[in-house]
């Protein structure tokens, strides 16, 4: 064949990508956008959490889509596969369920936010469109001997500096993390009998703290015991819980049950009386049953 | 090159303020002694400098250093003094020492307070003194424009603490009102010439932006050869700028009003210290850089400015008259001066010119006497109420005496220098323009008017039950006031070495705005 | 020879320099010394007067150049002397009435604790005042007319802790500054005209300008010489000048300085000559001065204050006789010097009697005093005769020659003046004769008087020391007193006839004012025999007034005109409520508006920019979300600005 | 197809990101979008280092990960701190920096 056709095929092999990838791009990237629109309009954490972690094993697809298998891989495992489960650490510890209302409490941030987000996506958008990317040229050359080993071809030569820092970057994050969640014990810890001793002065709760839990229904940690008055009692809960909003307040159970058992007491109450009027009923019928045989009699 | 005489005499009162504030708190009066000691050795090194100064020597400015500090903002660090710069500094130099030997006991620790060892207030205030003096010296000397802004504007923030920080102990409404009227005054004259100074700063980078360089010689040499192309318009916007910080710093009406609470609320010293010198760092500009880099723009505005200091003149007067605070009537009156020197400055003759730089040094000769010597009666009764005193004279009669001489003075009695150089600058004003010199003659009548007034109010009358006893003018008082009063006198009588210094300045100024004096009549008709 | 002429002023200038400097060990010989200092200046003025005279009449004039005293281009003004006929006139008066006074208050001020300060303002004022006739330019007669000011201004308030005093001193020295403003006018007009205000410059340039310009200067001058002689309308200070001790105003407000604005206007010569309507306005104010003095002459009490009057009317006729040009220098300055001898010897009379009678001063509470003090009556007597210009006596000559030249001014003018000197000759003959008569005759009204109070308005605190203000016991007063008295009284007698017969003073003087006999309409004689009647006719009826009615101790309350005359013909009132008032609400009102217009735009500004800081803060809610907010549109804002950038 | 669709897709996401930091107050929603903002970047990127055909772009995403992994560290410890000390994840509660 001759090396025109053999530029053209190339150019239109440069101009076009497989429409399998088109495909694959127009699903996908509804997927993508979907997940990232839930991300940010999900009430629970975990959900955004979640739907993120869609998001980005989308975008790991299309890493590899693109040639950068690498970072496909990478993506799935470190960011989807250790970032977010972080994040999902952290969730918990903070509370799953916790769900914040989404009502605004800025005045007009809301729709701020969304203008700008709009007239920007809208300006980057354009940028890009006015921008003439009419001609691009696949990975097959770069990726020639592989992927990982291009990539580590520049990174150990071109961008070792930078690959450098960025290792000390993750240990001072590291060292960084560890201080800002650590404690220091100031004074040293008090023996039992200081703590005793304390609490007579204070006169808070002399006898161990009364257990969660009544009414049990499961493992009822999260269910404060009830008071005499059937108020819930706070010392029974842990604060975690508390704080999460997790706590589940069974006092006003106590009452409804108090009111079922007085329905049902009712009912069997009403049951009786109505055993009464049936027999009454009968007399009568057989009362008039009576007067109508005598007139059939005469 | 020769011994740098000029940078000396800036560097040693510095020198003497570090030295000063270095004085461990509880060695209050060495700390005085230091400041005066400074302050006489910078005062004979200025004597050196005037005697090193050849009136009739060539160039422009003489006893020239420079060295390059900022290359690339074409930067310098260049002095150099002509007649009008050496005047300056010599009155400068002078008064200093009158000024801390009069507030000798101005910063002492009153009784009573707690001994605190951190606690030094008398060091601070002269060390201040002194670092007002090294500035003010260096700015008279400076021929770089972005180096005389600098100092221009660094000299406030010593003057902002003397004022806010070392008010007048004689206060009517008790501590805190004086407090916070101190504090006021010394925000309002940040204030104000801050806002100047902002608007000159502009006009410095526009001079650099049409000249390229920020030296005086350069950019008369500049100009002589025609390189320099400004646009009339720019000029005209460069000079307002400058002139408005000047204007400020002067003060002219209607930007005058920081003075008299300024001067009302600090001690009289400090009140010298303001009227006295740094005023004139004000004036002296207008002709240094007003005249000399912006000579058409200046013309242009003349009329204008002539009516203002006009306006300054009559008005500072009338409101002198009509104060009831001794301070403030003072400062009322120096606006009035200041009036005159501007008026005297843009009359563009020789006469006015040199009247003005004349009327400079004597206005702050005779306003240090007359108003160290208010500073001495106030500190003897603590009030600046007029109506608190009164036949002073007869329980106190050279202070009286004194007093009265530094008001003539200020009314500029023939006899003492002041009248020499109001009469130069009324004689070159009407050899102008004649109705403006006419009107500014009402001047002098008012002048006595608020003088006689004063002193007729306090020092005459029968003696006031709060003036009973009072002592008269202590030795250390003599001794500041006398020297000033024979330079009072000596000048007014033979004020030759002064006009044979300045004299060539001002025809080289003069030249520099290519203005020629008026003739006489006769001779032109002739 | 000519050196000298500085050490006329220098003498009384050590003696002011030494006694107000000088500590308290100078007051027992200061006032020895001031006068020894006074005398040394008529000495070597005498010494100066005899070599003129040896010397022609035109290289009569000496100048002395000190050194120069301004000198900026173009404006040089030197600190230089010029002694001619007309300054020694001037001088030989000067220093000596000035050492006679200097003698008299020797005795006058014993018995102040002040007397060393007084003598050196005297000298003070010697020292000014010769420097004022002697000075060569204009500028340096500026510095001499302050400086007499000055000195006018301290001695009239010497007696401070009287508020009276006080009030006016600074009243005189104010008006005096009035009229200074026309001087320093004046002297700017003659620099842009001539180039210089030497008298030399001047003069010799005078006929080259314009009659427009020489018209100016001289109403400048003339404004000057208003406010120095008191002449309206400036004449208001005169009276209250009373305030000061006798001496003062006998020397500075009789004999020589207020008759400065005679010798500026005579020196200036040659500048009126140019402007015949100037001299006009110098002739009225004359005029009108002579009247009015003469007028407030009648009507006061207090002697000295009449005196004041009668030294206005008089300084009209100097005026007057100057306005006239050529005709009338002469007889100016002749009048002058007569002037000078019997004011000063009616003021020491005055003084004198004022020092029998307890300082009282007002004349109903005289009477009859010719018996208890001969001296002072007899020589009181001669000045009155001189001053109402009875024949022989030197006002005779000097008046006499003044009323002629007046009609000899021709035309309605001249009658009108002629008539106008004539009147006031007669009314000066009233008034003088009321003062001898309510003095030195009648019955004695100051026994059983009641205690005068100390706070009198002109008590003398010099009296103190003069025995108790219980009935006064007149008495002679010293020799050191009564010798001036007569020095002067036998000047007052002889000086007119020695300088008017054969011209003697005209001659002398010629050379410098120049001299031009105008034909007067009517003869001399007959002028003469006018003035003679029409003084006998005052003296008359002065005699009828209170020669021969008893004077009421208690002023009567009198006509309109009277009561008017009293009160200095209402100038003060007039004065207060237009200048004094008016003033003061214009200085209120301008601080007024200083503090709240022109710093209440300053304050405005500052407070509107805290308010609108104060507003701005709000944004600063401290929500990261709202930040990050304004940061996302910042980004946004900026990608537009690149895009735009771009795409144009 | 054209890779330059990868891009309107990567700026779709860092709008909604950027939206997404602005409308949330749970800070670790917050946190969310900022990685969202940052994974579209890196999408970018890719298609960046696929239209320019050489490994730059990767490489600059790869920097990208591990800087938002580190942020990551940071940034959650600093919302369990803050958790701790108030016991809430709002970023609102944390608005002291007023003046």
């Amino acid at each position: 064949m001759s090396p025109a056709d053999v530029s053209t095929l190339a150019a239109s092999a440069a101009y076009q990508t497989s429409t399998g990838e088109a495909v694959q791009f127009w699903v996908l990237g509804v997927v993508a956008v979907i997940g990232a629109l839930c991300t940010i309009l999900m009430r629970k954490a975990v959900h955004s959490a979640l739907c993120l972690a869609g998001t980005m094993i989308v975008l790991a697809v299309f890493y590899l889509a693109n040639g950068a298998y690498f970072l496909g891989i990478v993506q799935i495992v470190v960011y989807t596969g250790a970032i977010m489960m972080l994040f999902l650490f952290v969730v918990m510890l903070v509370g799953v369920s916790a769900a914040d209302s989404l009502q605004e409490t800025l005045k007009g941030q809301r729709w701020l936010a969304a203008l700008c987000g709009v007239g920007f996506g809208v300006l980057l958008i354009a940028g890009i469109a006015n921008a003439s990317l009419r001609s691009w040229n696949g990975l097959g050359h770069a990726n020639a001997n592989g992927n990982p080993q291009g990539l580590a071809a520049l990174i150990f030569t071109k961008y070792v500096f930078a690959f450098e820092l960025t290792g000390a970057l993750l240990i001072t994050a590291a060292v960084g993390a560890m201080v800002l969640t650590h404690r220091e014990r100031v004074e040293r810890a008090k023996t039992q009998r200081e703590q005793s001793q304390e609490r007579v002065r204070k006169g808070v709760q002399l006898p161990p703290l009364p257990a969660p839990g009544v009414y049990a229904r499961h493992n009822a940690v999260d269910v404060a015991g009830l008071l005499p008055d059937g108020t819930p009692s706070d010392l029974t809960v842990m604060q975690t819980l508390k704080g999460r909003g997790q706590i589940r307040d069974v006092s006003q159970e106590a009452i409804a049950d108090l009111k079922a058992l007085e329905q049902r007491s009712e009912s069997r109450l009403g049951r009786e009386r109505g055993e009464g009027t049936g027999a009454g009923a009968a007399g009568r019928e057989d009362r008039e049953g009576r007067e109508t045989t005598e007139g059939a009699t005469r | 090159m020769s011994f740098p005489f000029l940078t000396v005499t800036a560097a040693l009162p510095a020198a003497g303020a570090i030295v000063t504030a270095a004085v461990p708190a509880a060695r209050r009066t060495a700390a005085k002694w230091t400041a005066l000691l400074f302050s006489i050795a910078t005062l004979a090194l200025a004597a050196v400098v005037v005697v090193k100064f050849d009136p009739g020597g060539s160039g422009p400015f003489q006893l020239t250093e420079s060295h390059t500090w900022i290359k690339d903002f074409g930067v310098s660090y260049d002095l150099g003094v002509d007649g009008i710069g050496v005047a300056l500094l010599a009155l400068t130099a002078l008064l200093i020492p009158f000024v801390i030997l009069a507030g000798w006991h101005d910063a002492d620790v009153l009784e009573g307070a707690e001994p605190n060892r951190r606690w030094r207030p008398t060091q601070g205030f002269f060390a201040l003194i002194l670092a007002v003096e090294a500035m003010v010296i260096l700015s008279f000397e400076a021929t770089d424009v972005f180096l005389f802004y600098l100092l221009f504007e660094a000299m406030l923030i010593p003057m902002y603490f003397l004022i806010g920080g070392f008010g007048d102990r004689a206060h009517a409404g008790g501590d805190e009102a004086a407090a916070t009227q101190r504090s006021y005054a010394a925000v309002k004259f940040l204030l104000y010439n801050l806002v100047g100074g902002l608007i000159m700063l502009a006009a410095v980078i526009g001079v650099y932006v049409v000249a390229g360089t920020f030296s005086l010689t350069d950019i008369a040499h500049l100009r002589a050869s025609g390189d320099l192309s400004m646009a009339t318009s720019t000029e005209r916007w460069l000079f307002l700028g400058f002139f408005f910080a000047f204007a400020v710093k002067a003060p002219l009406w209607p930007v005058h009003t920081w003075l008299p609470n300024a001067m009302g609320e600090s001690t009289a010293p400090v009140a010298v210290l303001i009227t006295a010198v740094v005023d004139k760092v004000g004036t002296f500009a207008m002709l240094r850089f007003c005249l000399q880099l912006f000579p058409e723009a200046s013309k242009w505005a003349t009329p204008v400015i002539l009516v203002l200091a006009l306006i300054s003149i009559v008005y500072g007067a009338l409101l002198a008259v009509g104060q009831r605070d001794i301070k403030r009537l003072i400062a009322y009156a120096s606006i009035s001066h200041f009036g005159f020197i501007i008026m005297g400055i843009f009359a563009m003759t020789s006469q006015g010119q040199s009247g003005a730089t004349l009327y400079m040094v004597n206005h702050g000769i005779s306003t240090a006497a007359l108003m160290l010597v208010a500073g001495f009666l106030i500190s003897r009764r603590g009030s600046r109420l007029i109506s608190d005193y009164g036949g002073v004279q007869k329980v106190a009669p050279v202070l009286a005496g004194t007093f009265l001489i530094g008001g003539l003075a200020t009314l500029s009695l023939p006899g003492l220098s002041p009248f020499v150089s109001e009469f130069l600058v009324l004689v070159g004003t009407f050899s102008r323009y004649p109705v403006i010199g006419i009107i500014a003659t009402i001047g002098i009548v008012l002048a006595a008017l608020y003088v006689l007034v004063l002193y007729q109010r306090t020092m005459t009358g029968p003696v006031k039950a709060t003036v009973q006893g009072m002592p008269d003018l202590k030795v250390r008082e003599l001794v500041v006031v006398a020297p000033l009063i024979a330079l009072l006198i000596f000048l007014g009588v033979y004020p030759k070495p002064l006009t044979d210094i300045v004299n060539p300045a001002v025809h080289q100024t003069m030249s520099q705005v290519d203005q020629t004096d008026p003739h006489p009549q006769l001779e032109a008709s002739r | 020879m000519d050196n000298l002429i500085a050490l006329l002023i220098a003498a009384p200038l050590l003696g002011a320099a030494v006694l107000l400097c000088g500590g308290r060990a100078l007051d027992r010989v200061g006032h020895w010394l001031g006068t020894v200092l006074a005398a040394a200046s008529f000495v070597i003025g005498a010494v100066l007067f005899v070599d003129m005279l040896g010397k022609g009449a035109d290289a009569r004039t000496m100048h002395q150049h000190l050194f120069t005293w301004v000198p900026v281009a173009g404006f040089k003004a030197d600190m230089g002397f010029q002694l001619d006929q007309l300054s020694m006139t001037f001088v030989l008066l000067i220093s000596g009435v000035g050492t006679l006074i200097h003698l008299y208050s020797v005795g006058y001020m014993a018995h102040d604790e002040r007397r060393r300060r007084f003598f050196g303002y005297l000298n003070l004022f010697l020292a000014a005042m010769l420097l004022l006739v002697l000075a060569d330019n204009y500028l340096l007669l500026y510095m001499g007319w302050e400086g007499v000011g000055l000195a006018s201004y301290l001695l009239i308030g010497f007696w401070q802790h009287k508020p009276s005093a006080a009030t006016a001193a600074k009243k005189a020295f104010l008006v005096n500054r009035v009229g200074d403003m026309g001087l320093s006018i004046a002297i700017m007009l003659m620099f842009t005209t001539f180039g210089t205000f030497a008298f030399g410059g001047v003069f010799g340039a005078a006929d080259g300008a314009s009659e427009g310009k020489l018209t100016a200067i001289s109403l400048m001058l003339l404004l000057a010489a208003c406010g120095k002689s008191a002449q309206v309308p400036l004449q208001s200070w005169l009276g209250d000048a009373m305030e000061g001790p006798t001496p003062v105003s006998a020397l500075i407000h009789a004999a020589t300085m207020v008759t400065a604005g005679v010798y500026l206007i005579t020196r200036s010569s040659a500048v009126f000559n140019g402007a015949p309507n100037a001299q006009l306005v110098v002739v009225v104010v004359g005029a009108v001065t002579l009247i009015f003095g003469a007028i407030v002459g009648c009507a006061k009490d207090d002697i000295k204050k009449s005196l004041a009057g009668s030294t206005m009317s008089q300084i009209g006729y100097m005026i007057l006789a100057a306005g006239l040009g050529p005709i009338g220098y002469v007889f100016a300055i002749m009048h002058l010097v007569t002037h000078g001898f019997f004011k000063a010897g009616l003021f020491l009379g005055a003084g004198s009697v004022m020092h029998g009678m307890n300082d009282e001063v007002d004349m109903r509470k005289y009477g009859g005093l010719r018996r208890y003090m001969p001296v002072t009556f007899v020589t009181f007597g001669l000045g009155y005769l001189a001053i109402i210009g009875f024949p022989g006596l030197s006002g005779f000559f000097s008046k006499d020659k003044i009323i002629e030249a007046a009609f000899a001014k021709g035309g309605t003018e001249g009658w009108i003046l002629g008539a106008v000197t004539l009147l006031g000759a007669a009314i000066t003959a009233y008034y003088m004769t009321r003062m001898m008569l309510m003095t030195f005759f009648g019955e004695e009204r100051w026994r059983h008087a009641e205690t005068r109070s100390p706070d009198a308005p002109s008590a003398e605190p010099a009296a103190a020391g003069r025995g108790a203000h219980d009935e006064p016991h007149p008495h002679e007063s010293p020799w050191i007193m009564t010798i001036p008295m007569i020095v002067l009284a036998v000047g007052s007698v002889g000086a007119g006839a020695f300088f008017g017969i054969g011209n003697r003073f005209l001659n002398w003087l010629e050379p410098v004012t120049g001299h031009s006999e105008g034909h007067s309409p009517v003869s001399a004689g007959v002028v003469t025999t006018a003035t003679i009647v029409l003084l006998l006719v005052g003296v008359g009826i002065a005699y009828l007034q209170y020669g021969r009615r008893p004077v009421p101790a208690v002023a009567p309350r009198g006509s309109l005109l009277t009561r008017a005359a009293r009160r200095d013909l209402l100038q003060d009132d007039f004065n207060h409520v237009v200048l004094v008032r008016g003033g003061e609400h214009l200085t209120r009102s301008l601080v007024y508006v200083d503090h709240s217009l022109v710093d209440g735009v300053v304050n405005g500004t500052a407070a509107s920019f805290g308010g609108l800081s104060g507003r701005l803060r709000k944004v600063q809610n401290g929500y990261a979300r709202s930040y990050a907010l304004s940061m996302f549109g910042g980004t946004a804002v900026v990608v537009a600005a690149t895009l735009l950038m771009r795409a144009v | 197809m054209n890779p330059v669709y990868y891009l309107y897709l990567a700026s779709l996401l860092f709008t909604i990101g950027a939206a997404g930091v602005l409308i949330r107050r749970n800070a670790i929603v917050v946190f969310m979008c900022v990685e969202l903002m940052l994974n579209a970047c890196n999408l970018a990127f890719v298609a960046f280092s696929r239209l320019h055909g050489n490994l730059d772009g990767q490489i600059i995403a790869f920097f990208t990960m591990v800087v938002a992994a580190a942020e990551v560290v940071v940034g959650l410890a600093i919302i369990v701190s803050m958790f701790r000390a108030r016991h809430s994840a709002s970023v609102d509660d944390a608005s002291l920096m007023k003046l």
